[in-house]
């Protein structure tokens, strides 16, 4: 297999060309243009359609037109950005159509900065916008992992009628690392039968997310409501790193996970026995995996390029079972691995 | 009577693309007559296992409980945008757009601007009401000046609320439409130049010439407070002043 | 320097224009093709032009952790805003290359090993006056024998698809550079 | 035009009253004054539109069913014709 | 004190109004339309301005402008439109601009319905916008608490310099109540020397989201963050109801709450010990009244108008105690108080 | 040489409501321009005290740091719906945005369009660069049909991405702008107008007469990839036929 | 029916226009005037005219839990799409008050009181054809002794502002319902 | 105009190498060609503009001031001269 050497922004771009998809809608924003730049040049020559959306608003509804006419479709964006996509986001979910939605965070909140971030978690996995719906949210942590998960991803959506997202930090967007496109096994997927396509030769199809009534639309909810328990159920993703033996436990996700590879190195060069359990889908979260190690290991610490978002839900896998503390960098600061290592050690060093 | 009628052709009646439902519209809507408008040019055209439609959010939302086509029921103002998405993924396919004025003029500004100016080969029948109808009658952009609604309950005031805006004329300017006129369902005259208009607006897409849109001035008897014939009446007197009825911009082969 | 175990990280920061992103992603791309793994972060000022910009580059026979390094084994220095900003930082004995054409401030800390490049005028010397860079790219690499004058050439060609005739001068200017370490 | 006498029906409405929302505007849309509001509630709720034209004075001109918001109008014409239609 | 009967939109418009507020910019959707509605018609009575936006997203940086100018200022919407405004809102907690957004709840997902729902409460607590912020979210159960909060949400929010969301379900905001229009207190308040009101003899004032140094985007987040630790110390308001010998405890937000006392007085008739705990602020959520309770009795019932929200933060402060269950109705269906107590027997029946 | 100026007097220097700073912009920007003439007319004015400025999201995002007047940074493209919510506040404070093509005709259309249509009573400074600039040289609404960006990277095509926006003439055919013009920054000349279109659209606004608009061709030499010298040419040889200067809309009283 | 510890629920339901809505504000209203606590909650169908509309009025001298009522005590029925709606909802024994005139469908059930009311009748002979509400609601206080002829007039005034003739037409309806309890 | 004897200084600018970026936009618009690209860098790492103006031929008339983006030129002039500025 032939590497190349991409950003995680173009690789992501690519492994969704690789991965079927044919249309993307988009508007710029800082750390993410890459996608759209290279959108703007391979898909066109994949007889795909590139389009720039007058605004996110906008692309988030192309992208609602497209995965409605039956098309692979995604879209990405950052922090500001993905805000003002939640009535969409909403809406897609409510309609069950699947799409990819690539979020390559930033410092928020506001306008914030243009560095690294991790602090939209609560938004992506709780549901920015309104009303009982669920994204499938996937987080890599390494160029690598963005193709892998990127790929994935589509066949996630089309499976599940549901949109999915790619929850990255500036860092995995912007760094550039080696990487392999491998062809994915075909997955047998249900077909598209609800698209509008033109009623030829069948009852005319109708995407729509109103429900007047309020029985149906409970109805409706608790059909979604039971596919989220589905991805609960198969869906989980998750690294065990180092927990066997482990006397503390980190959690982290996306490109701070591999910071705390880096300080674990050093703390059991040190004689500390520290493992991670790294959620890779932050929706379904991977509860059982903290219940689990929480009976056996009675310090968590969750480190988060945020002021502690994922750390509830750590919480509520471990459910007092363990002790969870919290070291966090925010605005596009970020946690090195020297400040990891000092953490622990306070930990190990403070009694139960 | 049906027993007078069997020996004689039926020489008008309910478009086959027009499902054989009762509306949720209230008596003397202006939706129903151009639903139907819109249903005998998707029959006329034989179009309509190639037509997809967007309803918007609006009074039309059950659009697609009426025609019998593919169709998406769109966000709030977003139609234009749903509609080039499918557009582009079935470019073959004739795809419209059925709007209110609030969904239109008001928070969809930008995605009809913007479809307009890709010259998108879509279609947009835009329903000009001067009023927020399923609402409740809140103040539209399209409201005239003087016009009292629940959000202007002592007339639409310049200085507050600023002036209603003539959508066909702003969208006129643009280089990408290629085709917008204003029509009106005031009275059966109307009505059939209306057809017309739509007819073209369908046409102008079926040939790939670019962005159609149609303005249609329509009545909303509730949110005016009125029968439907004062509606009528309402509508031609102060709406046709403000909003000249004609084609703003007609395709370039066509001209 | 000797290779064995390699596992090693380096920091280039300069004004935007300088070539610094581009010597970062040359170096980790011939890395990458002589199997090792790398990793380049960028970090740029305002979203705007010019200001200044720095990337670091990671490369190990090993997995890579974090690919944000706080204190760097290499530093390669190309302004003085950028000496003060990262001085600080470098490892004990860490490897400081500096721009001696441009970096005029002095250099504070004593437990370095500084390695300093006139790197203007040796590209002006090469006959590529913009080729500072690559000048200072082949002290780094002659300097640490993290790489060849061929990985380099070849990388340059592969990646960036450079034309030959801007190849050569910049290779020569790449040899002069390495004359330096 | 007004002639009064008791001619042939050779055309005529149908009005739906599952459709008929009484709006009325029929009755003006129709040059001959051929349709009149129902003193009776419909199913519906509403008092519907009734064709009156015991002088045979439909022309068939459609205008009614033109401007019927709800589909509630069928014209009829008799057949072999030529008529003031469409 | 006179009493007035009204819709708990009219009488959140009034108390706004009563509580100062000057300008209203919103867009209409069911159901708080009566809120614009009757700003319209009073606030050219005062000398106010009511402005219908062309959008929720440019009614809600219409109160960005007003509150940076210093004004006092609101905007209202239900569920989509709240979704929209996802970006403003995070902007206005950046900016740290006091304002008051109600959000009146109806069914979601997507366009949904009209009918109350409680679905928004992840949207409202964990930040549906993007970055690490917080909004103060109080939440009446009656139009009486819906006029006493507003009034005092206008005075958080300028202490705080914070957006203070004003969460109604639809009951909350289309029924009708008797209600008392009492004077508040006068509260001592910060000036609000950092508004844009013309330059004149001072520095130019300057309101702002962005920055791009990280150290100072991170210094600004921490600086936020006390703010919301200062909250979560003095702003926790809830109601305890019969709790004290509560053998089972209800937890129920909003007009479910309301609907639960109901149970619980039909329940105790049966001779069910049932109490309740509402939070009455969301955020700040009272963890440490559940921590408490959660010592002594060991099941609790969440109800809401949602497939399960505010359970997590109930959980996370019951933290593994007692037992939590839950009981919700969507889309628009509404628990009724006979469901409640039935919910409870079967808890009390099965063993623990 | 200061000291052989010692004796003369200063004709041209910085403005006082410009602060004594350096500015982010890069070399040869037509930003840097505008926020000078801006910076002179509110000199002249003599309203530093009574303006308050709303900057964008784009290049001039930190026109905060460069203007000693009052100032919000808004969100990309919702600077009209801010300065609509503060000049409603005071209402005797002039109230203006600065904005760029892409935040003012692509995200921000509905805001513009609407504060256009109210007749808001502020000033807008639009600065057409055909370009996203601070994102790096995307398409703008702006750009021209066969600009090469870097997301129509082999040069815009009518077919895909439609047709340029013309802002000034689309705004003024709305009834509630007093005054609209496009000027440029490509010569001195030039520049000298663009001062004049820039002090009247303040004045239109200090005169209460309403919504006022200058939209100025502007360079942008990084994203364009060129020479700040060779920027100028394009945008003249460019930018200019398919942009026309003048003023397409005048107050009423001015006429 | 004698007033001891008053808590009472309605429903009323009927089409869009039939006035409703009015006269459960109405006797809301009323009933607050009296010194009791009432709520009243609407529920209309789509967000458009016409259509099915009712509201729930709950009164009671205790503060009020739950507006929202699965069991009504009783029902104020002007169709025969409510009576199929809400038939099964009411309480045993409950008074179920329809409009003659418009509702002919059957009632089921054989445990409730009903009160049958030509309202529409009634409501012409009192000279004032639209008053059919006032009419039913004239039953229903009658009937359930919640309310005098005088406290509705008092509330009708002053909530509505009502002009006196529109009063006087609607206050004898009101008494005319009032003699059908 | 073209007078290229020695005449007294009536008129000059200041470039403030603070703020010149060298985007050379001056030397294009002087009519009078007084304005060069300096050979080497400033402390912000730019090639500045310098006035180069032996022959006096600056009429302050400031075209270079106006064009100049980032405000680093100030035009003097005699006093008590009409001049062609503003
Ligand atoms: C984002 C959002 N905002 C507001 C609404 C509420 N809403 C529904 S329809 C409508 C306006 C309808 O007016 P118009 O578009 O003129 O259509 P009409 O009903 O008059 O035909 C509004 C504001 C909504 N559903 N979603
Ligand atoms: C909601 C949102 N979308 C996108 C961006 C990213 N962004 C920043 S500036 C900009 C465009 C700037 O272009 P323009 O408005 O033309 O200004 P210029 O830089 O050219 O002066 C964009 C898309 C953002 N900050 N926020
Ligand atoms: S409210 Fe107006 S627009 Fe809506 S259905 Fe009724 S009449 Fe038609
Ligand atoms: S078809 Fe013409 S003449 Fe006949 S009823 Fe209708 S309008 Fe009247
Ligand atoms: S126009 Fe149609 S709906 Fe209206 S009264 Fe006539 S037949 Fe009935
Ligand atoms: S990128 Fe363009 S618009 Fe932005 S500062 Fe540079 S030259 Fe100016
Ligand atoms: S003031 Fe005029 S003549 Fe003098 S240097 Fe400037 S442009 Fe040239
Ligand atoms: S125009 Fe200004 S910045 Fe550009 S070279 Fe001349 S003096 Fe320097
Ligand atoms: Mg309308
Ligand atoms: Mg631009």
């Amino acid at each position: 297999m032939d590497k190349r050497f991409m950003t995680g922004n173009e690789a992501i771009a690519e492994a969704a060309l690789q991965a079927g998809c044919r249309y993307y809608f988009g508007y710029p924003i800082t750390p993410q243009n890459e996608i759209p730049e290279y959108m703007s040049r391979r898909l066109p020559e994949v007889g795909g359609t590139f389009l720039q959306a007058e605004s996110e608003i906008a692309a988030i509804y192309m992208v609602y037109g497209a995965s409605g006419s039956g098309a692979r479709v995604m879209t990405s964006s950052s922090s500001p950005g993905i805000s003002l996509k939640q009535e969409g986001i909403s809406y897609i979910a409510a309609g069950e159509l699947p799409c990819v939605i690539a979020n390559i965070m930033r410092g928020g909140p506001g306008l914030g900065g243009i560095q690294p971030s991790q602090a939209d978690y609560f938004q992506a996995v709780k549901g920015g916008g309104h009303g009982d719906y669920h994204l499938l949210v996937l987080a890599p942590s390494t160029v690598q992992e963005a193709v892998s998960l990127t790929m994935e991803s589509f066949d996630l959506a089309d499976k599940y009628r549901n949109p999915v997202m790619l929850l990255g930090d500036g860092f995995i967007g912007q760094m550039m690392e080696p990487v392999v496109f491998e062809k994915r096994p075909a997955v047998s997927l249900p077909a598209k039968d609800w698209a509008c396509t033109g009623a030829k030769g069948r009852a005319s199809n109708l995407v729509k997310t109103l429900n007047l009534d309020p029985a149906e639309l409970e109805k409706h909810n608790i059909k979604l409501y039971e596919k989220y328990q589905k991805m609960r159920k198969d869906e989980v993703r998750l690294e065990n790193y180092l927990t066997d033996d482990a006397e503390v436990v980190i959690a982290a996700y996306g490109s701070v996970a591999r910071i705390a590879k880096t300080a674990i190195q050093a703390l059991r060069q040190k004689g500390i026995k520290v493992g991670m359990i790294r959620p890779i889908s932050l929706f379904p979260f991977p509860y059982q995996a903290f219940a689990d190690i929480a009976k056996r290991v009675k310090k968590i610490l969750v480190v988060e390029m945020s002021m502690g978002q994922m750390i509830e839900d750590v919480k509520l896998g471990v459910c007092g079972a363990a002790q969870v503390s919290f070291y966090g960098r925010v605005g596009g600061m970020v946690p090195s691995y020297e400040e990891i290592v000092a953490e622990i050690e306070k930990l190990v060093k403070v009694a139960p | 009577m049906i027993t007078e009628m069997n020996n004689m052709e039926r020489v008008f009646g309910r478009p086959e693309s027009l499902r054989p439902v009762s509306t949720h519209y209230c008596p003397g809507c202006g939706h129903g007559i151009v639903n139907r408008l819109v249903a005998e040019v998707i029959d006329e055209l034989g179009i309509r296992e190639q037509t997809i439609g967007v309803a918007p959010v609006g009074c039309a939302v059950f659009l697609y409980n009426y025609l019998n086509v593919d169709m998406f029921e769109a966000a709030h103002g977003r139609a234009p945008a749903i509609a080039t998405g499918c557009k582009r993924v079935h470019p073959n396919m004739t795809v419209f757009t059925y709007q209110g004025d609030g969904d239109l003029a008001a928070i969809g500004t930008a995605e009809t601007i913007h479809a307009a100016a890709r010259g998108e080969n879509i279609t947009t029948i835009f329903i000009n009401n001067a009023t927020y109808g399923m609402t409740g009658g809140q103040m539209a952009p399209t409201s005239l000046v003087g016009q009292k609604t629940t959000t202007s309950p002592t007339g639409r005031k310049i200085e507050r609320a600023g002036y209603p805006i003539k959508m066909a004329e702003l969208l006129a300017t643009l280089d990408g439409p290629a085709y917008i006129s204003r029509v009106s369902v005031s009275s059966a005259k109307y009505v059939v130049r209306a057809k017309q208009a739509i007819r073209k607006a369908f046409e102008t897409q079926i040939k790939g010439l670019g962005y159609s849109l149609v303005e249609v001035l329509s009545p909303c008897p509730t949110d005016w407070h009125m029968t439907p014939a004062a509606a009528i009446e309402w509508l031609e007197e102060n709406m046709l002043p403000h909003y000249p009825l004609g084609e703003f911009k007609v395709p370039q082969e066509a001209r | 320097m000797e290779r064995k175990s390699i596992c090693t990280n380096v920091i280039m920061a300069g004004f935007g224009g300088q070539g610094l992103m581009f010597i970062g992603k040359l170096l980790a791309y011939c890395a990458m093709k002589r199997g090792l793994n790398v990793t380049w972060i960028p970090s740029y000022g305002p979203e705007m032009r010019g200001g200044t910009a720095n990337c670091t580059v990671v490369i190990s026979d090993q997995p890579i952790g974090s690919p944000v390094i706080t204190s760097p084994d290499a530093l390669i220095i190309m302004n003085n805003p950028s000496l003060e900003a990262f001085e600080p930082r470098i490892k004990t004995d860490g490897l400081l290359f500096i721009n001696n054409n441009l970096v005029t401030c002095q250099i504070k800390r004593k437990d370095l090993q500084v390695i300093s490049v006139p790197a203007n005028d040796a590209a002006v010397e090469a006959g590529e006056k913009k080729a500072a860079n690559m000048v200072i790219l082949g002290t780094y690499v002659a300097r640490t024998g993290i790489l060849t004058k061929e990985d380099v050439a070849a990388g340059f060609k592969e990646f960036f698809g450079a034309k030959t005739e801007y190849l050569a001068s910049n290779m020569q200017a790449l040899e002069k550079g390495m004359s330096y370490a | 035009m007004s002639n009064s006498e008791k001619k042939e029906r050779r055309a005529g409405i149908v009005i739906n009253e599952d459709y008929c929302k009484g709006c009325g505007l029929c009755l003006s849309a129709c040059p001959q004054h051929l349709i009149k509001i129902e003193e009776s509630v419909s199913a519906k709720g509403y008092y519907p539109a009734a064709f009156v034209d015991p002088e045979a004075k439909c022309t068939a001109c459609a205008l009614c069913a033109r401007m019927c918001p709800d589909v509630a109008i069928e014209v009829f014409k008799a057949k072999n014709k030529v008529g003031g239609n469409e």
